[in-house]
């Protein structure tokens, strides 16, 4: 329930940041720099007089984009491998999947960071970056899901009324997968705006001066001792958004998982 | 009366791999099999676990590919059909299978898992289509209104029965039953047996009837054949098998039946266990379990002896 | 008490929540039986009978719940025991054999362990010093011992397994044992041997035996009475040949004309009708939409079971 | 299976997705940026200059060349030269990479002995106080980012509080103990040097808990599930009825099945505790590997990146098959 609330007000956010935002959140006023938290900025100021609450406001549009590119990508991606691997079996499966044990050799992380920079740093390289990291677990899940549902009785059933491998692929398997993929993409969101959080920091990700929450908190870090307000609030925002994501996600888990109900 | 399905030296053998690197081992699923199902008849295939039973079944409707052997339907060989000519041949021979949990796709309605087969062989209309369906509901004792439910609304009585509508809305000649009724309460397995009775008589269907369970061959099958880790034991007419059994297997099968409201009865249980099906026995298959295994039958596989026309048996020991 | 000597259950009455509404499992079940005596508990998928089992066993977990009734063994109430001492009358005086016996198996210990275990906490000596009972557990179910006691669960087969099961229940020589559906899982060949086995080895340890089964014809041959369960409640009991040849309720009726016999050739009808939805039982008797000779009062009053002849009871209006 | 033949056969997958992982770092450095001289030295660098450094990255050549020699270089263990140290690649992660262990280690036991501990806690008392204040702990855990934390830990322990040391292995008048192991811990117990080993310990503490943290977190939610998915197995009935008690119940027949699956997923936190060791790292200024990579990475130094990487996901992939071999030995069904 919480968990639903969370992402509902951060969707929320995001959609009407121009609105609830009081400042602009990219250009400079210097003579304003460094104002700890008042009633005119909620969460004080940065280093170059900007309003972190603005700041932090529009950063919700920028995790929401990239939730929902990283989302669809590697879904797409990793759907269309993992149910060609679990169906087909065999040969193409032994291939595809020894591909994804490659990118799994990889901390995750690591491997996105590596991305990010030689796709050139960015916004939208961090997007594809990320994605290029999450499609394989996409592939496992949708390729043990194809797996699964290409020995059940019903898709049988289905061949002996006389359907074709790609009728029954795209019409009884593909939808069958579908579900649990949605919920696992759910189930990844928190990871996802911690990995482009990250990438953020480490200043391998989104760009200064886009406001991107973990960008922001690394501008904070050289005034953390004097101004900490610049870090720790976009690192709050990340905090209550990912446990709100978990949250959903765990809840979404009890309600799938028949053994759990009381 | 003609010989619908003609089975000969048919052969399935599942292939395991342990690892990469380690030699194969074959599962022997079924292993040279011979036998004819005459048209109109419901042709019983009895056994237990992994006796290849079902197997046979998916085999001879090419569910399942044969490793050789060849399946006559209807006077064509379909053995080695492609896949587009193999369709026409899907239409008329149609199968039941065991689970009726399982065996309805969950998130399609009874219309469109009814259907399906329909837009896949007939050009039809939306309006034709649903009056198909319409139809085959009613003669499998549900009603027009359940054509949009989803299974899930079903008891497993009722989802057999959807399984039943979506095999024969096909109008087949054929249709294979994979232990229809033994996933349901026997209340519910007696309406539906008696429903396949009744639509094999209105339809003139051939069925091929799996199952381990004898009382219900008995109540069903006008012929039988006996099935142990991938062959054929025994074959005959119903009345072969129930009243002149001659193989140990099928005579120790039907000792093993319990037996209702006369109290208990002295049987002569074949001792030890099924044998693994990768690593079969020499000679004849059974002599592991059978007690009349002589020294021949370790080393010798029995012929298919004919006892009286039509009565076949695999055993050193049966004329 | 008069109507068991070992064992009377009255009024059992269990429940489960969940998240369509409280499952009405058990509506007051009436069960009994004496020292050594064998009585089949029959019926269809969902009528009650594990969970009756399981009650006696005070198994029955989160979401279900025991909310009313007695179960008297050996002279006490179980469901009054504290859990110490209830599990002073488990293993002990009361054993359980499954349904699934491979599964019913510890994955990760070795079969002589899980026996020894058993008779170790029945004996209240140690581990190391029950091993020297293993082997003649093992042996009384016909295995050979010194292959078997080192396997883990899943080297075995599904006989085996059960085998294993019952050495384990039976080397603590329990005053009764349940058995819950323990052929439905194997072969009727396997099947065979596994009843022979149990009826020898009861007869020889004196054991009373509930055999929990939907196998109206096992039920017949292994035991001494039969009790019939439909959603929920027992409807009728009676000595096993006397049910099956005068069956008196409506649905004992329904399901002896379902069952397909070899060698007798007869017409199967079936019982029109599904099984009720426990959530919201019907009123009254729970077979009256099904039954064709229900009347006013069978929707407005549950039956009580009742002694019709000697040993025979049922419960249904029409014998009132 | 053989447990010796199941060794052998991921083994050999492993060494196959090992050739894998090269192909992939070899694409990501030298296929992918379009023009990576241009990214290190500006886009208005003269002429002679962008020849000189394509000449010393070997970029002038093919591609296929230039594979060719990467894989040599590879089986030789020659990693290249890091632009910016000048020193070879593989000198560098021998001087870097025994601070990753130290720290990684730590926080693993850490996480490992927290997590496990409150994850069966909260599976046996299901809905208790002690499971409620488990989730919420494991929950937060999984959801803060080590960054964040990091920086409020610094921040309270070290600058407000002065309690605990801030950045780097050792203090600025600390001698290091003589080089063995690279592990400062065990060293300074080695050479006896207590001074430095109080105050290794104590400079690992933040960073160990700010790693440990979050994968305490995660093992804890796992070690839960797992737990209560052993619970409801058949088996667990059986040892109930045998009327053995709940504690045997618990601790005998249900923990040893519900730690297999633990196992494996120690293995992927160890992934988890590398990565996290990038930004732990950043923060407390700790000399590790992972800063080595990220600062290669922002200034695209090329044979840097490349050995880093590598090496990372060498290492990684070492940590899962001895997980994966633990596992098989655990559970005796996978030993058929």
């Amino acid at each position: 329930m919480i968990g639903t609330f969370i992402v509902i007000g951060f969707i929320l956010i995001a959609i009407f940041a121009p609105i609830l935002a009081p400042y602009d959140p990219i250009k400079p006023n210097l003579p304003q720099r460094l104002k700890p938290p008042s009633s005119q900025h909620l969460f004080g100021t940065d280093q170059f007089g900007r309003d972190i609450f603005s700041r932090v406001i529009h950063g919700a549009r920028i995790e929401v984009w990239i939730i929902f590119l990283v989302t669809v990508i590697s879904g797409t991606i990793g759907t269309a491998i993992g149910i060609t691997a679990g169906y087909f079996g065999g040969a193409v499966d032994e291939i595809l999947m020894r591909i994804t044990d490659i990118f799994l050799a990889f901390p995750r992380l690591i491997l996105a960071m590596a991305l990010s920079a030689m796709l050139g740093r960015g916004l939208t390289n961090a997007i594809l970056a990320i994605s290029l990291v999450e499609w394989t677990v996409v592939a496992r899940l949708a390729r043990a899901e194809a797996m699964k549902i290409k020995s059940q009785p019903y898709i049988e059933a289905v061949k002996a009324v006389g359907a074709s491998n790609l009728r029954i692929l795209l019409f009884h398997v593909l939808p069958m997968c579908l579900s649990p993929v949605l919920v696992q993409l759910t189930l990844r969101m928190g990871t996802i705006i911690l990995t482009a959080a990250g990438l953020g920091f480490l200043g391998l990700g989104a760009q200064p001066p886009t406001p991107e929450w973990g960008a922001i908190v690394s501008d904070g870090r050289s005034y953390l001792v004097q101004q900490w307000w610049i870090s720790t609030f976009p690192g709050l925002f990340i905090a209550v958004v990912v446990l709100g994501f978990n949250l959903l996600g765990d809840g979404i888990r009890d309600i799938l998982d028949p053994r759990l109900r009381r | 009366m003609g010989i619908l399905i003609d089975v000969k030296n048919l052969k399935k053998y599942f292939e395991i791999r342990r690892s990469l690197l380690s030699k194969p081992t074959y599962v022997r699923a079924v292993e040279d099999v011979t036998f004819q199902i005459p048209e109109g008849s419901i042709y019983a295939i009895v056994g237990e676990s992994g006796s290849g039973k079902s197997t046979l079944g998916r085999t001879i409707l090419r569910l399942i590919e044969p490793t050789s052997g060849t399946i006559i339907y209807n006077g064509q060989e379909i053995t080695r059909l492609d896949n587009k000519r193999m369709i026409e041949y899907r239409r008329q021979m149609q199968i039941v299978q065991q689970d009726p949990y399982n065996s309805l796709h969950p998130r399609k309605l009874v219309k469109e898992i009814i259907g399906e087969g329909l837009k896949i062989h007939f050009k039809m209309r939306p309006d034709e289509i649903y009056l198909r369906i319409k139809e085959i509901l009613e003669m499998v004792g549900l009603r027009e209104e359940h054509m949009f439910r989803y299974p899930h609304e079903f008891s497993g009585g009722q989802r057999q029965r959807i399984a039943i509508a979506r095999a024969l809305v096909l109008r087949p000649k054929f249709l294979v039953l994979d232990e229809p009724t033994s996933a349901l309460d026997v209340s519910v397995q007696a309406r539906v047996l008696a429903l396949l009775k009744e639509l094999r008589e209105r339809f003139s269907l051939t069925y091929m009837f799996i199952t381990h369970n004898l009382a219900v061959v008995d109540y069903m099958a006008t012929q039988v054949a006996v099935m142990y880790l991938g062959k054929i034991m025994e074959l005959g007419s119903k009345d072969d098998i129930f009243q002149r059994a001659a193989h140990p297997y099928t005579l120790a099968l039907l000792d093993c039946v319990p037996s209702v409201g006369t109290g208990r009865k002295i049987r002569s249980v074949p001792r030890g266990e099924i044998p693994n099906p990768a690593k079969p026995p020499s000679g004849c298959v059974f002599h592991t379990r059978c007690p009349k295994a002589q020294k021949i039958c370790q080393e010798k596989e029995p012929e298919f002896y004919e006892l009286s026309p039509g009565h076949f048996c695999k055993c050193h020991f049966c004329k | 008490m008069t109507r068991g000597s070992l064992v009377d259950i009255s009024k059992l009455r269990v429940i489960f929540h969940t998240y369509r509404g409280t499952i009405k499992a058990l509506n007051g079940v009436e069960l009994w039986l004496n020292e050594e005596e064998r009585l089949g508990v029959v019926g269809e998928t969902g009528c009650g009978k594990s969970v009756t089992a399981l009650s006696i066993m005070r198994l029955i977990e989160q979401p279900g719940e025991i909310i009313d009734g007695k179960i008297w063994f050996n002279g006490k109430d179980l469901l009054q025991l504290s859990e110490d001492e209830m599990d002073k009358v488990r293993g002990r005086q009361i054993s359980m054999i499954f349904q699934e016996p491979i599964a019913a198996l510890n994955p990760v210990f070795k079969v002589g362990f899980q026996i020894a275990e058993t008779i170790a906490h029945s004996q209240n000596i140690s581990i190391n010093d029950a091993y020297t009972q293993v082997r003649e557990a093992l042996e009384m179910v016909g295995l050979d011992w010194q292959r078997t006691i080192d396997l883990y669960a899943h080297e075995l087969s599904g006989g085996m397994a059960q085998r294993v099961m019952i050495a384990m229940a039976l080397a603590v020589r329990p005053k009764l044992l349940i058995a819950d559906e323990p052929t439905s899982a194997l072969d009727v060949t396997i099947q065979a041997q596994i009843l022979e086995l149990l009826d020898k080895l009861v007869s020889v340890g004196k054991n009373a035996v509930i055999l929990i089964t939907h196998d109206l014809g096992i039920a017949s041959e292994f035991c001494d009475r039969v009790a019939v369960m439909y959603a929920g409640n027992v409807i009728e009991v009676a000595p096993s040949q006397e049910i099956f040849n005068e069956p008196l309720h409506p649905y004992t009726k329904g399901l002896i004309d379902s069952i397909p016999v070899v060698g007798r050739a007869k017409e199967l009808t079936g019982i029109a009708g599904v099984v009720p939805d426990l959530v919201d039982p019907p009123s009254g008797c729970r077979f009256h939409p099904r039954c064709k000779h229900a009347f006013e009062r069978c929707n407005l009053e549950l039956p009580e079971l009742v002694q019709i002849k000697a040993n025979h009871y049922v419960a249904c209006h029409l014998y009132h | 299976m053989k447990l010796g033949s199941f060794i052998l056969r991921r083994l050999f997958l492993m060494l196959l997705v090992l050739f894998g992982v090269s192909v992939l770092v070899f694409v990501i450095a030298k296929v992918i940026p379009a023009d990576p001289v241009g990214a290190i030295l500006g886009g208005n660098a003269p002429i002679d200059l962008v020849e000189d450094m394509k000449r010393r990255l070997g970029l002038d050549r093919p591609l296929m060349n230039q594979f060719i020699d990467y894989m040599f270089g590879l089986v030789r263990g020659d990693l290249g030269t890091s632009l910016k140290s000048n020193r070879p690649v593989v000198q560098d992660i021998a001087n870097f990479f025994p601070a990753t262990l130290e720290l990684a280690i730590c926080a693993t036991l850490f996480s490992v002995v927290l997590g496990i501990f409150l994850g069966i806690l909260s599976a046996v008392y299901r809905n208790r106080f002690i499971d409620h204040f488990a989730r919420v702990f494991s929950i937060l855990g999984v959801s803060m980012p080590v960054f964040w934390t990091g920086l409020l830990l610094l921040l309270l322990f070290y600058f407000r509080l002065g309690w605990l040391p801030g950045t780097g292995r050792l203090g600025l008048f600390t001698t290091p103990p003589a080089k063995y192991t690279g592990l400062y811990l065990i060293d300074s117990l080695i050479s006896l040097n207590l001074e430095a080993f109080k105050d290794a310990l104590a400079h690992l503490v933040l960073p160990s808990l700010v790693l440990g943290y979050s994968a305490a977190a995660s093992i804890a939610r796992i070690t839960r599930s797992s737990m209560l998915d052993v619970l409801r197995q058949d088996f667990i009935r059986t040892a109930k009825a045998k009327g053995i008690g709940k504690r045997l119940v618990i601790y005998r027949h249900a923990l040893r099945n519900a730690l297999i699956p633990v196992i494996t997923i120690i293995g992927l936190t160890f992934g988890g505790l590398l990565e996290g060791a990038v930004l732990t790292e950043t923060i407390f200024g700790w000399p590790g590997l992972g800063r080595y990579i990220v600062n290669s990475l922002l200034l695209l130094d090329y044979p840097a990146i490349m050995g880093g990487t590598l090496f990372v996901a060498v290492i990684y992939s070492l940590v899962n098959l001895v997980v994966d071999i633990i596992y098989a030995a655990l559970d005796p069904r996978m030993r058929i």
